[in-house]
């Protein structure tokens, strides 16, 4: 079944024929209405930042439905009997492979301009697990996905290096980080970005939990909620990842997982994970900033305010297609005295660029950096000298740009504002329990 | 029988004068949309000419386009044209009958060999021989070939002669013919209508005796003069059309007041001919004007073009049984489909399972 | 009946032809009284109106001459109050207006005796003079029997 | 048979036969596939999916406002002609009477000169949307002969219909005849080009409406 390919040139083989099987594999109603609704009115490329950055035509978000159009017309059209319905080749896989993987974030915005409504984020997707099957995709998000599933984290967070690395945060900042409790109410994951880049990020949650007198741990079982092996279209390893979460889940018999600064950390667990594991999730999925906002709403998160001026970027994930756009809001309301939003904002702001695994991508750095152009002007626009973010992915993508333009700007974390406005005179939440 | 003298010298013995060769040639042009300049041109072939022979063959025809042509029973000047031809063979107007008949139009074949016009009205039947209709014991198909053999021209008078009309209507048992598809040899004037206008024949006829040619014709031999633009082209209805103000039946407020007949099934602006314009009775009207909308009678075939009453725009196509069956075949040949879909997708998913296993 | 008003209603209408036709007749005797062309302008074949042709007649007027004629119908001719234009309306033999048109000429040519037709009058008086003479020869000798008599 | 009985009778009928076979095999063969099942928790207060496929399908008839600029000639033109052309085809008299022959219902059309002003604005906007697509890289980039021929054939009609209300070019039952010939030719490659989206349109902003109402995301 498995035709192998090997070209002249030495590149690796391509299976063409796994990648059309994983497509006929992942066929469903709402994939093939997709696939045919495209009307090629061409708006979508007004709303993708890679289009936008760089004006490249190949760059239109339609053009992404192509090869799974191609793929299921040849098998399924009545027009592949007669000859018309020509089969996936080689090279369009060759040649759409950075359309896939390298520019493209799933960052839904050309599905809210689609006159049709077609979500090309979720082709998208499929394509990456077709395109994976078929050897292709870059080397680095792959690897990734393979230490996801080896080591515990893409970035070889292994269960002993996190406890090392609690230890050290804990002892450091003077902050009781629980590791394994027993019992706890809330697991608390992270994403390797942080714990290797931003470990303040690991502190400010803890304080802020800690403030709120909640009953939270981190597990050594299950710890990393950046799924690279749902980015880089490797479901088996999907699949792995979300297992060692539910089941560290299961093990402190807690009833909330909340997620870090990580938008597609939050988007693959609070919505894909259940279909992936083909079973409702026992526990509820909430973002860090939606979990604040119920600690505030509480009352039980008490700030003091913050003058200092400054504009919040909107992760996808969790704003345009996670729905908790108005929490980020509210976390602000009353506390931040000089937050401007930028334009556009919520859920139609630009895309950092660097999501869907793209950051990993080596070889898009340059696209990225382009991409970052637009993030620069909007943030220029507000007169605020400092971005915030709720995804550390989005923080990393914005920081390497930062410094390959030299931009003066801060860029800063939203856990970590918060964290650092603790009004900890009276803790009366705390002192209720 | 075509005599010696002139016209203008047959009739200046009765005492007509040259100017109602005149008025009668301004009529004609004004009739053939000619330029008024051509009615000097006219006034003069018509006094210089001398008697047309005419013979006038009824095939498969109801006798109506002769009580058109003859309706008039004062002499007007439209009836010149009377005076213009001599009719030498016509088995409902002449007196003689029988074998005498038969003789005078062979005799006026003899003497005008060439010269003679043929006016047909009718069909002829093909099926069976042409028993259908026979005249003399002559089928209406030998008589019409013998008849038309030295003839100068044929003139296809009333829908019937013209595009085999009514007895070619679905299922035309006799096997229905129009003239034009028997004779091939030499021109043939249609003047379609059922009737025709009476001005459209004569009108014809006085320009073929003037400029011994046939006037311009349409594709479907029809003289542009009178078929040249639609009863709806020149309709005084026209202006509601335009406007949307259309009677919905033949007894509501807009049928009252005059509004276009489009809706009730006005063939108008398929029918090419002259009504609106010449109108009828010497004038008097014309079916629009009477408050029913054209049959379109003047096209080939316009029995068979679904209804009368049926609107031009309303497709003879139906959404009948078969549109609902190939619906279902759709949706059937679709689940077929889908299934196909979904097993080739299960077998992709087993395939893969089992490869991991595999592995 | 009540399907006429609406024909009225429709022959009511004013196209603005009338205006049209009416500088078309200005060109046309401008050309006439230059060199002498004449030419004809025919109604019928015009898509007027019955209120348009009204128009049309009022404007242009009567002038000096008017003539009837009795050709297989009537015919009447009159010149407008433009010199050299004419109005030419022939009637059927049932009073139907079957053709009308607008001369612009010295004289409609249907006014004209056609030399033809003079002749055969010629003729014809000549015959007819024969006869009086005749006749009158016939009276004379009677009368001149007569008075013998007497 | 002339062309016209032709265009009116057999074409026509040919032309119903294959657009229902057409229409029915896309929709039965897309709507029985299993659809996906969102196997995670709903957003609380995220409406179910018919209402939220029933409020996407109604919002997304104008884009959001930090979108308008982009799409401005997109959407104004594509305005333009689709409603030229529904009220072309609901609105005009012979248009109304066609389809009464079909399904015996008829209503009130609009006088002849305003659906021939909005044919010829539908002419003008079909153009525009043709010169966009030959002159933006973009749409150049992504137009397949599907693009094409679908404008053609939708062009047609509107082309066609124009010529015979004018009586320009052919006799008017020649022009009417290839008037109802390429309603036929639009029927038979309705199902099977870009027209279907009239229906798929229904499909896809339904299942993006039920997909991301069911996160609460606001789209």
């Amino acid at each position: 079944m498995s035709t192998m390919t090997s070209p002249a040139d030495g590149a690796k083989p391509i299976d063409v024929a796994a990648a059309t099987a994983k497509l006929l594999g992942a066929t469903s109603g709402n994939m093939v209405t997709y696939l045919q609704s495209c009307v090629h009115c061409g708006q979508c490329a007004a709303a993708c930042h890679f289009y936008q950055a760089t004006k490249d035509p190949r760059h239109t978000p339609a053009l992404k439905l192509r090869p799974m159009l191609k793929a299921h017309r040849a098998k399924s059209s009545p027009l592949a009997w007669i000859g018309l319905a020509p089969a996936l080749t080689e090279r369009d896989l060759r040649e759409t492979e950075d359309l896939i993987f390298d520019t493209c974030t799933m960052c839904g915005r050309c599905t809210q301009v689609c006159p049709m409504g077609i979500d090309v984020a979720s082709i998208v997707q499929i394509s990456r697990q077709a395109y994976a099957a078929a050897g292709l995709g870059p080397s680095d998000l792959m690897a990734a996905a393979d230490a996801s599933r080896d080591k515990g984290s893409p970035l070889g967070l292994t269960p002993e290096k996190l406890e090392e690395r609690i230890e050290w945060l804990a002892d450091e900042n003077e902050v009781d980080i629980p590791l394994d409790k027993a019992k706890a109410d809330v697991l608390l994951t992270v994403s390797s970005i942080e714990t290797m880049k931003y470990p303040s990020s690991i502190v400010a949650m803890a304080k802020l939990m800690n403030h709120a007198g909640v009953n939270w741990t981190f597990s050594s079982k299950g710890y990393e909620s950046t799924n690279f092996g749902y980015l880089a279209g490797n479901t088996s390893v999907a699949r792995v990842m979300i297992e060692r979460i539910v089941a560290a889940t299961a093990a402190t018999g807690a009833k909330t997982v909340v997620i870090p600064e990580c938008g597609h950390a939050f988007g693959v667990m609070r919505y894909a994970a259940a279909n992936i594991l083909g079973r409702p999730l026992p526990f509820e999925v909430r973002h860090i900033t939606e979990y604040l906002a119920d600690l505030k709403r509480q009352g039980r998160l008490r700030l003091k305010p913050m003058a200092d001026a400054f504009t919040y970027h909107d992760p996808c994930q969790i704003s345009r297609r996670g729905g908790a756009t108005a929490d980020a809001r509210y976390l602000l309301d009353g506390f931040a005295t000089d937050f401007r939003e930028m334009s556009p904002t919520g859920n139609f702001n630009w895309c950092c660029g660097g999501g869907g695994g793209v950051q990993a991508m080596g070889r898009a750095a340059d696209v990225r950096h382009k991409v970052f152009k637009i993030k620069m002007d909007q943030v220029e626009a507000t007169g605020a000298n400092t971005l915030i973010s709720a995804c550390s992915n989005c923080r990393l993508t914005m920081d390497e740009s930062k410094a390959h333009y030299h931009w003066p700007h801060e860029i800063g974390s939203l856990v970590e504002i918060l964290a650092d406005h603790l009004d900890d005179t009276a803790r009366p939440a705390a002192a209720a329990e | 029988m075509r005599e010696d003298k002139t016209l203008a010298q047959a009739l200046e013995s009765r005492g007509v004068s040259r100017r109602a060769f005149l008025k009668y040639a301004s009529y004609v042009a004004t009739l053939m949309a000619l330029p008024p300049s051509a009615s000097r041109v006219i006034a003069e072939e018509l006094a210089k000419a001398r008697r047309q022979s005419v013979i006038w063959l009824s095939f498969q025809e109801c006798t109506g386009c002769t009580e058109s042509i003859t309706r008039s029973m004062s002499p007007t000047l439209e009836d010149l044209i009377f005076d213009f031809i001599s009719l030498d063979y016509h088995h409902t107007l002449q007196a003689v009958s029988g074998a005498a008949a038969e003789h005078a139009r062979t005799e006026a074949m003899k003497a005008n060999k060439g010269k003679y016009i043929v006016v047909v009205d009718g069909s002829v039947p093909l099926k069976d021989g042409g028993v259908y209709s026979t005249i003399a014991g002559i089928t209406n198909l030998d008589m019409l070939k013998e008849t038309a053999k030295d003839a100068f021209a044929v003139v296809s008078v009333g829908t019937c002669a013209a595009f085999g009309g009514i007895p070619h209507a679905n299922p035309n048992p006799t096997g229905a013919v129009a003239i034009s598809e028997i004779i091939t040899d030499k021109p043939v004037v249609n003047i379609p209508g059922c009737p025709p206008i009476p001005e459209a024949m004569t009108g014809t006829l006085a320009y073929l005796l003037s400029f011994g040619k046939l006037p311009e014709l349409d594709a479907k031999g029809r003289p542009l003069a009178f078929f040249g633009e639609t009863i709806h082209d020149r309709c005084y209805r026209r202006p509601f059309y335009e406007r949307g103000m259309f009677a919905n039946s033949f007894d509501d407020e807009g049928a009252r007041k005059g509004w276009c007949l489009y809706k009730v099934g006005c063939k108008g602006p398929i029918a090419y001919n002259a009504c609106a314009t010449l109108k009828w009775n010497g004038g008097a009207s014309f079916p629009i004007q009477s408050g029913h909308g054209c049959l379109g009678c003047s096209e080939p075939g316009f029995w068979d073009k679904g209804g009368f009453y049926e609107p031009l725009a309303a497709a003879t196509a139906k959404l009948d049984i078969g549109v609902g069956a190939a619906a279902v075949a759709g949706v059937a040949a679709g689940a077929a489909a889908a299934e196909l879909m979904r097993r080739k997708k299960s077998a992709a998913v087993d395939a893969a399972n089992s490869k991991k296993k595999d592995g | 009946m009540r399907s006429h008003d609406a024909a009225d209603c429709c022959a009511d209408a004013v196209t603005g032809l009338a205006e049209a036709v009416l500088s078309e007749i200005a060109d046309l005797l401008d050309q006439f009284a230059a060199s002498g062309a004449q030419s004809s302008i025919d109604l019928s074949g015009l898509p007027m109106t019955d209120a348009d042709r009204e128009k049309l007649a009022q404007r242009l007027g009567r002038g000096e001459v008017q003539a009837t004629l009795d050709v297989a119908g009537q015919t009447d001719v009159w010149e407008t109050q433009y010199a050299g234009v004419w109005w030419v309306r022939h009637f059927g033999g049932n009073g139907q207006v079957i053709s009308e048109e607008i001369a612009i000429t010295h004289v409609p040519a249907i006014l004209l005796t056609h030399r033809e037709d003079a002749r055969a009058a010629a003729e014809r008086l000549r015959k007819a003079c024969e006869v009086l003479e005749a006749t009158t020869a016939a009276d004379q000798s009677s009368a001149e029997r007569d008075s013998i008599h007497a | 048979m002339d062309l016209l009985d032709f265009a009116r009778g057999p074409a026509l009928q040919i032309g119903l036969y294959v657009f229902a076979f057409g229409v029915a095999f896309r929709l039965a063969s897309l709507l029985l596939l299993p659809r996906l099942k969102d196997l995670s928790a709903a957003r609380k207060g995220a409406p179910g999916a018919v209402v939220a496929s029933g409020r996407e399908i109604i919002r997304r008839m104008w884009p959001q406002s930090v979108y308008a600029e982009a799409t401005r000639f997109t959407t104004i033109n594509g305005y333009i002609f689709h409603l030229g052309l529904a009220i072309i085809v609901f609105l005009g008299t012979p248009h109304i009477l066609f389809l009464k022959g079909l399904i015996g219902v008829s209503w009130p059309g609009l006088p002849t000169n305003i659906i021939n002003g909005v044919a010829v604005i539908t002419f003008l906007s079909l153009i525009a949307a043709l010169v966009h697509r030959l002159q933006s890289p973009v749409l150049k980039a992504i137009s397949t002969a599907n693009d094409y021929i679908t404008w053609l054939v939708t062009m047609l009609p509107v082309a066609t219909g124009l010529l015979a209300i004018s009586h320009l070019g052919w006799r008017y039952e020649t022009l009417l005849a290839v008037h109802i010939l390429s309603i036929a030719v639009f029927l038979i490659w309705f199902p099977f080009g870009k027209l279907m989206h009239a229906f798929l349109i229904f499909l896809s902003r339904g299942t993006t409406g039920a997909h991301l109402a069911h996160r609460g995301a606001q789209l």
